[in-house]
């Protein structure tokens, strides 16, 4: 019995073990938390986060860092917004808004890639010419959408659950399935593990960080489209800080610094636990000041009790 | 004109000239050695014949076609497979995602993955390896890495199979495995690119024979027969070597160290043993038999559940690396790249990184001395380098691993100096050098442990043998009862015969 | 049933809100209807804040939007989780940019707040007597945020209708909006300017502007040198005339974050509990601080 | 002659050239730029990210990261207003600064060394507390300083140059010394080199570590007490974002987040090329919406052109 446990535990899936104890845990605690209201509420508020973290984890994996998520994020949902508007079509509006993602993402994956320019540098530089660009283009203020059509992708429902949180679960599945199945996931976590052996075993290092880059571009387009039709404006200055919060997401789900580690499962745990504390400290009522104290509590917590679990384990 | 040919290559690093006009060719269907001292530039002609380097002169025609290759895709596009003197394993992924890292079988980017591991079996069933493929890399010892890094070779069709020191951490069996494939490559009428410092292994497999010297080409044989291996040497080191062993025989002491029933997650049993004041102690066993966990448990690198460590009767309680190189246990590991470099540091820091504390006041460094300390070393050691700045990433291999040793010999008031395979990757004359030293520091009072998975190695330099098999001390016999049969018999696991070796005898 | 009410603050560290949740935390104690207060920073998390709100049984909320052009988004948020809604502050507006009159709002707008400190800053020079081409004026500015665009450029449109040159208004852009970015951006435009012995300055709030004083302090330029008018009144503001010596921080603006935060706390209370539904717009005024009347005007607006 | 030229441009200290060359540059096209005026004003405003970059060089060398930098900065920035005006004495309102500071990354140090949770998510958990203890310490409102002698910390001269400019330069002396002439600095970077044979060659790598992360803590205190003096008063929302600008100015100076290189020289470079550039930006009066823009091409150009250095000179 404590053995057939213990294995549960230590497993692979001992994280989403933890999440789903937490989880039981938080709903026993906190009232309101487990109605259908509010659990549609709490996902529609990761969605942001989660969508940006499905690539933010391919990034990561393979020894990269994006810092330009949230200004991009940003910018792609202006775009959508001002083209949706200027063209009078919202289908141009998000082809323009997933296009100037991806195109930005290129950017981003050409100079580090090509150029070997440090990835910190590179995003941190593209993070602020890209919010730069959003602030010139809508002169600091936002941008109201003509449309009313623009709302419903937001708003509308598809077995009672809103739009974005199907295309944050398909995205989930989708970038689930390439890091596991194909061989571009293979080479990314190839490349963290090992970049020069990846080198060597004829990989296209180079190639694939661009395509990382771009998808990530690509995904942050989507992400700032379901986000300008979500507060019903393209907001120059949405999504500040957007990055911290997923790379930490990231990390909380098992992905690791150092390259070569990620699951998809991790990130899903990573990004919801911070979804939830967020939701329970408001249903709680927790005072401004004493949020910062709680959530930092709750990261430590979390990462340490994985840890725990994967000494326990016997590996380092 | 041969099947493969190099012709004038010449790479120069900055201060250093690797290669200046190297020519020679190598026909089809046979193995090519190539030796050479450590620096001596074997290495950057593999990389340059993979496509990782680019020569600054020169070419290299296969089939009397110019090969110019981009990228090592290139180069094994074009048949050309290497394996490198480092291991380029990716730790993370299992040994079937490893072998075919690069050239994964997909169908519209999807990893097909029953084929993956069918094909990745059946290539290693073929060539007599035996790894569980799904176990993921770095979950394997060094030797068994060594081993996937080889099977990499027969992953693939290739023209031209270049291999770098494959043998360096393989002991005699894992080694038979592989001269078996050599041969059945070369049946196979590949070439093959052979670099070894080991002579016997050479004399063995190879049909024809280069030797580099700093750079050049010293010597070119286009059939080994009626060389002769103190030729070879005397081509290699510009000097005759009589005795590689130069054994010395001295008297032991009190007993220095005393290992007690120590135990750990990795060894199978308790292990026990001693090493007295002037002492060479020598560890011998076939890949996974225990002793690199052994002897990490001696010096607190990985945790001990168990057992006590006496050096000089005094029981050390500490039980990490800190703690026993202050109570006077030093380690110098088996896993160079891991365990051993700093890099993006230079030589002068990798030496004196544990020795610098004798010399530094109040934690501030005398300059004075950690440059005096380098410069011995680096003379002593014979390091082949521009500068004791350089960068230790940018050292052939074998000189990387004598920095290593210079940290450790540097060391003051070691008692107990434990060696995992020290000379892995050292040319024949650095090896004699570094015996000589080992005999001093005995001499010295030091008790000596080493570990080693080169029989004539143990045979030849040790005052003792201690045998190890599955994760125990198998059998232990002093220097008057070395016999290689005996020895062996005690490190196999199962009852099979013992593949006969080849004991280098350079008398 | 319990009255359940939100708060929405879209700076909830700034000491500015923490007035208006206080005050409002008082009309909750004197009604006995349950607060929820929440920050919300954007525009994201605002609407997360809406639902959260909705899911746990409120009826009604109050909100100052992190930016008023979520107005529509706003608006349908609170229909579909059926709470009554107004706003404090920052009034909403639709996609044309008009405001949305049908949603109950107490505020100032920025526009009128910079003009009661261009009014201040040109009173205080005429008191020196200072002549308008003598004078530069630091514009610590902070564009990325629309509110304090409207506020500066209220200030400017006094300062121009009073004789005051554009050429000698001098642009400090704060990279953050914190004390130590302002203090950095105002020294370079005293520093590229060091033939002016005169000076203004106001921004955004008070921590920019006190950034202003700051810096010229460390270049020497005595009290009697600089005007710097704030916003906000709060502590830093008060800080700087409790100081033993004046400075050249000689007023700030004060807005009443009791009436911002007990008035319309009362208000949706009523609406939510009495069915009595709240005026459609208030509008406050800001006052007037100085080092020796402070306490005054703060007890005037019921706030000491 | 163009022997020598490319010897001093690709030498070690090649970024210090470019640096020159750069700053000459400026100095010729920006007007008021070369006034003594704007130069105290200019180091004036490093000081901060200077004083902090010292010791977030070993964090990065060491292959750590610490998010907490701002959060200390404001903590022991009230801390040391708070306690002058509770005791009446400046000099005890600074020592519990800088022990404040102390303790906070000491508490990292340990957490991230001795638990061995990932050095990002500790200390963007302590990030996040210790920002909330500001904030509760001081109800989220400044503090101010009773002691007018407080504020001559930052007003006070000495041969005409401010007393934090002093200070900044003390402590880029004393860090560079350390770095490169003491066992602990050689020992920092041996464990940003390969930590796993550092700890096999007997360095005490979790002492180390959490002596780095203590340090950072001190510094971190200094940084605050003259920030504080510097605007007259605490401020619990100082320093917000800080850490990104410190990791910046050391990236940009050559310490590679992959561990195991940095030097004082060139972080010095790095925080002088921030400043200048604010500096510049703000005497050209470029809009703040271009200031993004011109920021990140700024950051880009700075890495690429020591890329190509050092490229030329055939290092990867
Ligand atoms: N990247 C590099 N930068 C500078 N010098 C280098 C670099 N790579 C190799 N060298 C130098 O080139 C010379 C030849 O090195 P190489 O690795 O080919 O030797 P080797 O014959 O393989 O030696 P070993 O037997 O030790 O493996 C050595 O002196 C080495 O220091
Ligand atoms: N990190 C690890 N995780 C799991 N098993 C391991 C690990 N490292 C080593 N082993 C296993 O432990 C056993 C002992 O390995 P060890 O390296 O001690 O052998 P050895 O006698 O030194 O041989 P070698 O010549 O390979 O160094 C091997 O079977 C190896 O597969
Ligand atoms: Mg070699
Ligand atoms: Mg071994």
């Amino acid at each position: 019995m404590t053995d057939q446990l213990k294995k549960i535990l230590l497993g692979e899936q001992g994280l989403v073990v933890i999440f789903v104890v937490a989880f039981a845990l938080v709903s026993l605690l906190v009232p309101n938390f487990l109605t259908d209201r509010n659990m549609l509420g709490l996902l529609q508020s990761v969605v942001t986060v989660g969508i940006v973290a499905c690539t933010m984890m391919f990034c990561l994996a393979a020894r990269d860092f994006d810092l330009s998520v949230g200004s991009i994020v940003a910018f792609a949902g202006m775009v959508a917004v001002m083209a949706s508007n200027y063209t009078g079509s919202i289908l141009l509006g998000l082809l323009a808004a997933i296009a100037c993602g991806a195109f930005v993402g290129f950017i981003n994956g050409v100079v580090i890639a090509k150029f070997r320019i440090n990835a910190l540098i590179t995003t941190l530089a593209t993070m602020q010419i890209v919010r730069g660009l959003a602030l010139i283009a809508s002169d600091g203020r936002a941008v109201g959408i003509n449309s009313p059509d623009f709302y419903q992708l937001a708003l509308s429902k598809f077995l009672g659950i809103p739009t974005p949180v199907w295309v944050l679960a398909l995205l989930f599945c989708i970038f689930g399935f390439v890091l596991n199945r194909t061989v571009f996931g293979k080479n990314t976590l190839a490349i963290g593990g090992n970049p020069e052996a990846s080198r060597l075993a004829g990989v296209n290092v180079d190639r694939t960080r661009i395509w990382i880059f771009a998808l990530q571009g690509v995904v942050c387009g989507i992400a700032g489209i379901l986000l300008a039709s979500r507060i019903t404006s393209g907001q120059p200055n949405a999504a500040v800080g957007l990055e911290l919060s997923v790379i930490s997401a990231c990390v909380l789900g098992g992905v690791s610094l150092a390259g070569g580690r990620a699951t998809m499962s991790g990130v899903i745990v990573g990004v919801l636990i911070m979804g939830i504390a967020e939701n329970a400290m408001n249903l709680l009522n927790i005072p401004a000041f004493y949020q910062y104290i709680v959530r930092g509590v709750i990261l430590l917590l979390a990462v340490l009790l994985d840890n725990l679990r994967s000494s326990a384990l016997g590996r380092r | 004109m041969s099947f493969l040919d190099f012709s004038r290559i010449t790479k120069t690093y900055p201060g250093v000239k690797a290669l200046s006009d190297v020519s020679f060719g190598v026909g089809k269907g046979a193995v090519h050695g190539l030796m050479g001292e450590n620096g001596a530039g074997k290495s950057t002609l593999i990389k340059i014949l993979s496509g990782d380097q680019h020569a600054d002169e020169g070419e290299i025609r296969i089939d009397g076609k110019v090969q110019a290759y981009a990228s090592t895709r290139d180069a094994f596009d074009n048949g050309v497979i290497v394996i490198h003197q480092e291991l380029q394993l990716v730790p993370e992924l299992t040994v079937a995602e490893n072998l075919s890292l690069g050239r994964f079988p997909a169908s519209a980017g999807v990893i097909a993955r029953g084929k993956m591991l069918e094909d990745v079996g059946a290539k290693l069933k073929s060539a007599g390896i035996d790894i569980d493929i799904s176990r993921k890399v770095k979950t394997l010892s060094i030797g068994e890495r060594q081993m996937v890094e080889i099977a990499k070779a027969i992953m693939l069709d290739a023209r031209v199979i270049a291999l770098d020191e494959p043998t360096s951490s393989l002991s005699s069996r894992e080694s038979e495995i592989l001269f078996a494939l050599i041969d059945r490559l070369r049946g196979e009428g590949k070439v093959i690119i052979y670099v070894s410092h080991r002579l016997d292994e050479v004399f063995r497999l190879c049909d024809s024979l280069t030797v580099l010297r700093d750079g050049k080409l010293a010597a070119h044989h286009a059939s080994l027969k009626g060389v002769t291996r103190d030729q070879v040497v005397a081509e290699m080191v510009g000097r005759e070597i009589s005795d590689i062993w130069g054994f010395r025989p001295r008297k032991a002491g009190d007993v220095r160290l005393k290992v007690e029933a120590i135990s750990g997650e990795k060894l199978k049993a308790p292990a026990s043993f001693e090493a007295r004041a002037g002492e060479i102690v020598g560890f011998f066993g076939l890949i996974g038999a225990g002793r690199s966990e052994l002897m990490r448990l001696v010096f607190g690198a990985d945790p001990r559940s168990g057992g006590t460590i006496i050096v000089d009767g005094k029981a050390i309680h500490a039980a990490d690396p800190h703690g026993a190189i202050r109570a006077g246990i030093v380690l110098c590991s088996e896993d160079r790249k891991h365990d051993g470099i700093i890099q993006g540091r230079s030589i002068e820091e990798n030496i004196n990184i544990s020795s610098r504390r004798h010399h530094a006041r109040f934690g501030i460094l005398n300059r004075a001395s950690e440059i005096a300390t380098a410069e011995t070393f680096i003379k002593k050691l014979k390091v082949r380098t521009p500068s004791r700045k350089q960068d230790i990433i940018n050292l052939s291999g074998g000189n990387q691993q004598k920095v290593i040793l210079g940290r450790w010999l540097s060391e003051q008031g070691v008692r107990v100096l434990i060696v995992d395979e020290p000379t892995r990757g050292i040319d024949v004359g650095a090896k004699a050098e570094i015996y000589e030293l080992l005999y001093q520091l005995a001499e010295d009072g030091m008790a000596i442990v080493v570990v080693s998975s080169e029989l004539p190695e143990v045979m030849g330099i040790c005052d003792r043998i201690l045998v190890m098999c599955g994760g125990r001390v198998s059998a232990e016999l002093s220097r008057d009862q070395f016999d290689e049969k005996a020895i062996l018999a005690a490190a196999l696991p199962d009852t099979k015969p013992p593949t006969p070796s080849h004991p280098e005898d350079l008398t | 049933q319990d009255t359940k009410i939100g708060f929405i603050v879209k700076q909830p560290e700034e000491p500015w809100f923490q007035d208006e949740w206080k005050f409002a935390d008082q009309a909750a104690k004197e009604k006995g209807f349950t607060l929820v207060k929440i920050g919300a920073e954007d525009g994201e998390k605002l609407m997360s804040a809406i639902d959260n709100l909705g899911a746990q049984g409120a009826q009604g909320f109050i909100v100052c939007t992190p930016d008023v052009k979520l107005g529509p988004g706003i608006v349908a948020k609170a229909a579909a989780n059926n709470l009554k809604l107004m706003t404090v502050d920052d009034r909403l507006v639709g996609a044309d940019g008009k405001a949305l009159e049908d949603v109950p709002h107490m505020g100032i707008s920025a526009t009128k707040i910079g003009e009661a400190v261009g009014q201040a800053i040109v009173d205080g020079m005429k008191a020196r007597g200072w002549k308008a081409d003598e004078v530069g004026a630091i514009r610590v500015s902070y564009d990325q945020l629309p509110t304090a665009v409207d506020r500066v450029e209220g200030a400017i449109s006094v300062l121009k209708a009073n004789g005051f040159k554009a050429e000698n208004i001098f642009d400090a852009p704060q990279a953050k909006t914190d004390t130590e970015a302002a203090l950095n951006a105002a020294t370079v435009v005293l520093n590229a300017h060091a033939d002016i012995k005169k000076w203004v300055s106001f921004g955004l709030n008070d921590e920019a502007v006190l950034g202003a004083v700051r810096a010229s302090e460390s270049v020497g330029i005595p009290a009697d040198g600089m005007i710097g008018v704030g916003i906000g009144g709060a502590d830093s503001a008060i800080n700087e005339f409790k100081k033993p010596t004046a400075t050249g921080f000689v007023g700030t603006v004060i807005i009443s974050p009791k009436r911002h935060g007990y008035e319309t706390a009362l208000n949706m209370y009523d609406w939510v509990a009495n069915n009595k539904e709240p005026e459609k717009l208030i509008l406050t005024s800001g006052a007037l601080a100085k080092r020796d009347d402070y306490q005054k005007v703060r007890q005037g607006l019921g706030i000491e």
